[in-house]
């Protein structure tokens, strides 16, 4: 046990590199600032989410770092923290509720969904027929970027639509999801995806046909396998989540109310601006998540 | 024509009454002593009231679910859909808190509490009658009714909602529909009600298997069906019923969850099916059918949850957890085979 | 069969013991095997006989004592090396897989190899002149599942003999076999003596074990009581040394017959073909009247009690048990009712292996215990001590594992647990099947008591010397239909003639 | 013990071939057919000779982990481990590729794609064996021991790769290790690579189970095992060799997958071990073990593969897939209760 207590952080999955960051930059904020932390993962689950929060509980904790698994089912969780007296800070991922936590950090969805969607007209043109692969439906994020993309990609009334699939922001799945996908419209110019796992799956099924040339891909978080991709020509752009910059603001800010009642920050909602990586600038992609400016 | 083959599988166990025996039948509740002692050696914050309380809390879930899963394993079955019916359950709650529109009559029904509690657990009994259908009547495996029906329960649980979840079930003053989360959130004597749940359920089927002449002939027909067909044993009617009761008990179960959340999303309880059959295997039943005891699976419940949660409060990398769950399910079970197996068959 | 000396000893065990924990199965047994003759073990349930075997064939090994094959001690390591040295044994239980083929099964274990792989026609080559030998119409690629019992034990027989052995053992081989073919096992057996192979042979018929045995040990707990050759002895001297004194299956009791108890009337119960395997059959049996069924494999007897027993559906025909038609009753209701059923394979319709012995016993009546939801404890142990003591189970009590019983106790149980029931009608399938004399002549001594009391007892059996004793009426069957009936003064040969079975044996 | 048992029940197979009993034996082949049919009529890009090689090449995957699950379930087991054998092998070859540190060395050891396969392969089988010597010589029942071993393998996937994904498993020239993507990118005449790893190890596996000896013991030993062990039958040694068969053949389905997503992580093949029970199990196996041959768990894992390929080609929701695959499960197998069924009981 430290000075300043210990601190729960709590993720999503942490195989999907995009949380795995999430989870060590709060640590080693965390620890910087002189607290202990651990880091637990919850996969999605609100039960398991709950018995995690319950053990923060029980270990005393003097706030909570939370990626909520399910915008309407993690408000229960969060509520009992608070009930317990415990400051929760959410991330990544927002709940249908406000006044629960002390603050909400996700990125800006919407903004990034736009921005990967301008980028993405730009990389196949405007006209054509697409597909989209869709993250994990209980999670917000899924929706805001559909909605997003489909915001930009409806004023331009020659790109079509013509198939969508759940791929549960995983590889594999966005795999099988892709060949399956391209079977049914041979023709599609490109792929727009939720995430950068489902993008990656995409991009190994269009090499194994040997399609990888005539239809385009993008992706969403900014993972370094992402990069690498986009670097290699083979992914045109990923629209970075400035993970690392807010888990640790998320973890400043908690400091921050601990030692003052005050989060330091006004809103209890903030929005972190996406970034766009390209080709162009993908040299200035320094250390997971992170893009010099 | 083969009396001597079951007979001397079954004759060791006269050999006597050993210290040996006694631990290795009491495994489950050794094990649990033994995590107590670890964590709590470990964390200051473990062996406190609360804690126990809160951990009891969580086990109640897994345990509910363990009871129903002893009842189909006694019979010599398995449930796989378990999970999947807890999900759906909830969401079948979640959904009738939500106000049921009535089309016809251009009005929004809000059922109050304790028929959406009636409601659910119909629908529980429902799928698991299902089950027990397939298996009782059609002669489908239980192993593969119950996969498909796992698939088709959550495949209804997801359309249902459209992949979201059902938020705020605390219903509202006007509507007369409040109470609901009371489940998840009251306690009764300082116990959550939630383990006060779980106590009278293991309760009610310990009596049901040790006194009732239903319990006979569950154990009767898990043990050997065909003798207890021509024994008068109901045996259709047990298998129909024991499913149906599992499918109950995973609604209870999703209740609890809903309340404990108050929400119920339609992929809660993903893989619960592999945590109740491994905490009613800890707890020393036979996967063949008519061996078993609910004092047993209550420790192989708790045995998981108290370790999980352990490893949680201590600190271990969830990856970890994954590693010793696998490792104490292997080990129980391998104490187990030991106990029954022993000097059976040479080498 | 003088190709060799008359009493060469080829394998003997030397105090040859074995135990189980607590129990003892062989306390010092000396057994000698003689060249080209054949040897038989006699024996009740549980005196040690499959042990021995077992022993000399490698499948367990003795605790202590040795093997001498050829003047040599041996060890066998497993039952392949048994083999290898020469020994094989057929069984006392089936032990075949019943998904294979008769051909998988008979080289089950030592399959022929050829260059691509098992040499499929190499086998079946060889099991049409084992099935030629053994007089069998079996196509080798049968599968065993769809033999019947007799047929299955013929395909166990056909793999010890197409192993070339020099010792053949044979624990009950002819427990499912129709009289004509005891008649082909037996011709083959002398065919083998002839050429210099030793047999054991082991059966609890004892009246068709005389005729092919050459010697006769008597085993009794665990120790050899007795040894002669065939010259010296009758089934006298065998029942005496194997149960220590001369046990008499009963005599008809002599009972008042009352009201007609159980009626079939034109009873049809067809196989899953469709065709009929009990054919319009009509039965009578009043209360206090034993009537024995009698018939070869086949004939239908298990057919014909199921279905009363309401396990199996029937076509045609009416079932009336005092007075009402039970017909479209579940099994449960027709116990209520007072029909009880005693299947004929115990272990596998009779005892649930995971209850202790009293839970066993009230098994049929718990239902009758309850009052409201739960039963009431001193009833049912009151029932289960009473039935403990009426049908005179031999255990430590109630709370005993059902497997630490022996066969005879355990198919007391079986009645027990039925007659508990309290039944006007009580059918048995072949209840004396692989129990010894001593408990077969408690189990009649039962039935006759039962029926003194107004008790309608059938039974069924293979075994004409059953008949004759506790029956008033023996009923004949044959293919479905009842062939025949007699009273209790009909011979042995009457009997089995009706049954369509050859005298000659 | 049983042997009258079954003997009863298949009493019917006697009478005879009629065109009833050859529609219900082939219902794998006629599902398939019905599959393929409906979807042809409903997307003109279906019946395409692109899009079944594609089908095929996902169906890969599930098709060597059914041929594995095949071989246990002859042999009256089951394995929930492959799903993570499958991601640990696939882990274990992306840590190779990514070179091997030798500490004490201070090199750093880039093994060749040919050692990168038969030591991943040699993982699966290590994996697998351990199943099999808990369930040959512990007597852990084979639901347990592969439930214990499927945690442990997942977990330690996850602990190798902290949970992460390894990316980019191509290789490189100066290192001497490419060619690891040829497995699951490359085609020979057309066929993918994927297609004809499946297709050989369907064939040999095939050969195995109707022409060896090992092939008679595996049923014998499913069949009756202790008349299998009376007759000579190594029943210890065919149980051992059946589940580390499994592991291997989970590690190649590993290989072929990380080879088409050119990536391994640890959370790979997630759930996989139902859809490969599944497979065997539309296939026409028997879960009691000794029934069931690769013909028939071919037809179930194309049956699987191109029923869910075809609702994602005519745009099912996903949600509906999921309840359509329950379906079919229950439906193809009670098709196949019925055949064995008919009739035996009374109703
Ligand atoms: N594996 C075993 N474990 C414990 N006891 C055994 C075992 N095998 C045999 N016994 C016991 O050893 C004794 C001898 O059994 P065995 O099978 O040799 O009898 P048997 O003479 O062949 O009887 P039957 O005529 O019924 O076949 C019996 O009491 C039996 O219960
Ligand atoms: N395992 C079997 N497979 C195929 N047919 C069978 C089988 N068992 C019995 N049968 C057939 O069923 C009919 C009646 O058999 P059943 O068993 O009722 O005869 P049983 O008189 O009771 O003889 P037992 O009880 O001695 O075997 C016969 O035609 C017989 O060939
Ligand atoms: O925003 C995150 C990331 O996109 C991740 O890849 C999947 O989960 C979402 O919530
Ligand atoms: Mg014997
Ligand atoms: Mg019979």
């Amino acid at each position: 046990a430290s000075a300043e207590g210990l601190m729960t952080i709590i993720v999503n999955d942490p195989a999907n590199p995009y949380w795995f960051t999430e989870g060590e930059v709060a640590k080693a904020t965390a620890e910087e600032l002189g607290y202990t932390a651990n880091v637990a993962a919850h996969r999605g689950d609100t039960n398991t989410e709950s018995t995690l929060i319950d053990t923060a509980i029980t270990n005393k904790s003097v706030a909570i770092i939370l990626d909520p698994a399910n915008a309407d089912g993690s408000i229960g969780a969060v509520q009992k923290a608070v009930d317990a007296g415990i400051p929760v800070f959410l991330v990544n991922a927002e709940i249908n509720q406000e006044g629960l936590a002390k603050a909400q950090l996700v990125s800006n969805n919407a903004q990034g969904a736009a921005l990967g969607a301008q980028a993405w007209v730009e990389a196949v043109g405007d006209t054509g027929s697409y597909v989209e692969l869709f993250g994990a439906p209980p999670d917000n994020n899924a929706q805001t970027r559909s909605n997003g993309f489909e915001t930009v990609l409806s004023q331009y009334p020659d790109l079509v639509k013509v198939g969508q699939e759940v791929a549960n922001w995983d590889r594999t799945q966005g795999y099988q999801k892709t060949q399956s996908l391209m079977q049914a419209n041979p023709d599609i110019i490109g792929v727009i995806s939720g995430n950068d796992e489902m993008a990656l799956g995409a991009i190994a099924a269009l090499k194994e046909s040997g399609k990888l040339d005539q239809i385009k891909v993008g992706g969403f978080d900014g993972s370094p396998d992402a990069v690498e991709a986009v670097k290699a020509g083979e992914m045109q752009y990923t629209v970075l989540q400035p993970v690392a910059v807010f888990s640790e603001a998320a973890v400043r800010q908690a400091d921050n109310f601990i030692k003052t009642g005050e989060t330091g920050v006004d809103t209890e909602k903030q929005l972190f601006d996406c970034l766009l990586i390209t080709a162009d600038n993908v040299d200035k992609y320094t250390s997971a998540f992170v893009l010099e400016q | 024509m083969s009396d001597t083959t079951a007979t001397k599988t079954a004759k060791s166990k006269d050999s006597g009454f050993s210290i040996g025996r006694l631990l290795l039948e009491g495994r489950a509740f050794f094990a649990l002593i033994a995590i107590i002692a670890v964590f709590s050696f470990l964390s200051p914050n473990y062996f406190t009231a609360s804690n126990f309380l809160i951990m009891s809390s969580q086990v109640a879930i897994y345990g509910i679910l363990s009871i129903g899963m002893l009842l189909v394993i006694l019979n010599g079955g398995i449930d796989l859909s378990v999970g999947s019916i807890l999900a759906l359950s909830g969401v079948c709650a979640g959904a009738m808190m939500q106000g049921v529109t009535l089309d016809f009559a251009g009005v929004i029904l809000y059922p109050p509490v304790w028929a959406v509690v009636v409601l659910t657990l119909m629908v529980g009994a429902a799928v698991g009658a299902l089950n027990g259908i397939l298996i009782a009547f059609f002669k489908v495996p239980p192993f593969v009714a119950t996969l498909g029906v796992m698939y088709v329960a959550r495949g209804v649980a997801l359309l249902m909602t459209n992949g979201l979840t059902y938020n705020n079930l605390r219903g509202s003053e006007e509507l007369g529909n409040t109470g609901f989360n009371w489940l998840g959130f009251n306690r009764l004597w300082g116990v959550p009600i939630s383990v006060i749940v779980l106590a009278v359920i293991a309760i009610l089927t310990g009596l049901m298997l040790s006194r009732s002449a239903f319990g006979r002939w569950l154990y009767a027909s898990g043990g050997n069906e065909r003798a207890a067909e021509l024994s008068g044993v109901p045996v259709r009617r047990v298998k129909i019923t024991v499913y149906t009761l599992s499918g109950m008990l995973a609604a209870v179960a999703g209740l609890v969850l809903a309340s404990q959340l108050t929400s119920a999303g339609p992929t809660a309880g993903t893989t619960y099916e592999l945590t109740a059959i491994a905490a009613v295997v800890i707890g020393g039943a036979a996967l063949t059918g008519g061996r078993g005891n609910v004092r047993g699976t209550m420790l192989g419940a708790f045995v998981i949850g108290f370790l999980s949660a352990g490893l949680v409060i201590i600190g271990v990398s969830s990856y970890w957890q994954t590693v010793f769950t696998g490792a104490v399910i292997v080990l129980a079970v391998l104490l187990n085979s030991l106990q029954y197996g022993r000097g059976a068959r040479k080498g | 069969m003088n190709a060799h000396p008359e009493n060469e000893v080829v394998m003997s065990a030397r105090n040859v013991a074995k135990s189980y924990g607590q129990v003892h199965a062989l306390k010092g047994v000396n057994f000698d095997i003689h060249r080209g003759q054949v040897t038989t073990l006699f024996g009740e349930n549980g005196a040690g006989k499959s042990t021995l075997m077992k022993i000399l064939s490698g499948v367990i090994q003795p605790s202590s004592g040795e093997m001498i094959l050829d003047g040599q001690p041996v060890t066998f390591a497993n039952a392949n090396e048994a083999r290898d040295r020469g020994i094989s044994i057929i069984h006392q239980e089936l032990s075949l897989a019943p998904n294979m083929s008769v051909r998988d099964n008979i080289f089950m274990g030592r399959e022929i190899m050829g260059p691509a792989g098992v040499d499929f026609a190499e086998e079946e080559r060889q099991v049409r002149k084992l099935m030629e030998e053994l007089e069998e119409d079996i196509d080798p690629q049968t599968p065993v599942e769809e033999l019947r019992l007799g047929q299955q034990q013929i395909v166990e027989i056909a793999r010890a003999l197409s192993v070339d052995s020099r010792i053949l053992i044979m624990d009950e081989p002819t427990s499912a076999l129709s009289a004509s073919e005891v008649e082909v096992l037996f011709k083959v057996i002398r065919d083998l003596n002839a050429k210099g192979v030793s047999i054991v042979y082991i059966s609890h018929h004892l009246e068709e074990a005389l005729t092919i045995t050459n010697h006769a040990v008597v085993l009794r707990d665990g120790n050899m009581t007795a040894y002669a050759p065939r010259s010296e002895i009758d089934l006298e001297w065998i029942v005496r040394n194997m149960v220590g004194e001369n046990y008499d299956l009963g005599s008809p009791p002599d009972t008042e017959k009352r009201d007609v108890a159980l009626s079939i009337r034109n009873l049809s119960v067809p196989d899953q073909t469709g065709q009929d395997l009990v054919r319009g059959l009509s039965l009578d049996v009043r209360a206090g009247e034993i009537v024995c069924i009698y018939g070869l494999m086949g004939a239908g007897r298990t057919e014909l009690l199921e279905t009363c027993a309401g396990r199996l559906q029937q076509t045609g025909g009416e079932i009336v048990l005092e007075g009402r038609e039970v017909s479209h009753l579940s099994i449960a209701e027709r116990i209520a009712r007072g029909l009880a059923l005693v299947p004929e394979d115990r272990q596998r319709d009779g005892l649930v292996q995971t209850m202790t012995v009293g839970q066993n016993l009230s098994l049929a009546s718990i239902a009758r215990f309850t009052r409201g939801i739960f039963t009431q404890r001193s009833a049912e142990k009151k029932l289960i001590d009473d039935t403990i003591r009426d049908v005179t189970v031999k255990t430590s009590g109630g709370g005993a594992a059902i497997g630490s019983l022996s066969g005879g106790n355990q198919q007391k149980v079986v009645i027990g647990k039925m007659l508990a029931t309290k039944p006007k009608v009580i059918m048995l399938d072949e209840p004396s099947r692989g129990i010894d004399i001593g408990a077969k002549a408690e189990v009649f001594r039962l039935l006759a008591e039962g029926a003194k009391d107004g008790l309608a007892v059938i039974y069924s059996t293979s075994e004409v010397s059953e008949c004759l004793s506790i029956a008033h009426r023996i009923i004949v069957m044959h293919k479905g239909r009842i062939s025949a009936e007699f009273d209790s003064t009909v011979s042995k040969e009457k009997i089995m003639a009706a049954s369509g079975e050859s005298v000659a044996a």
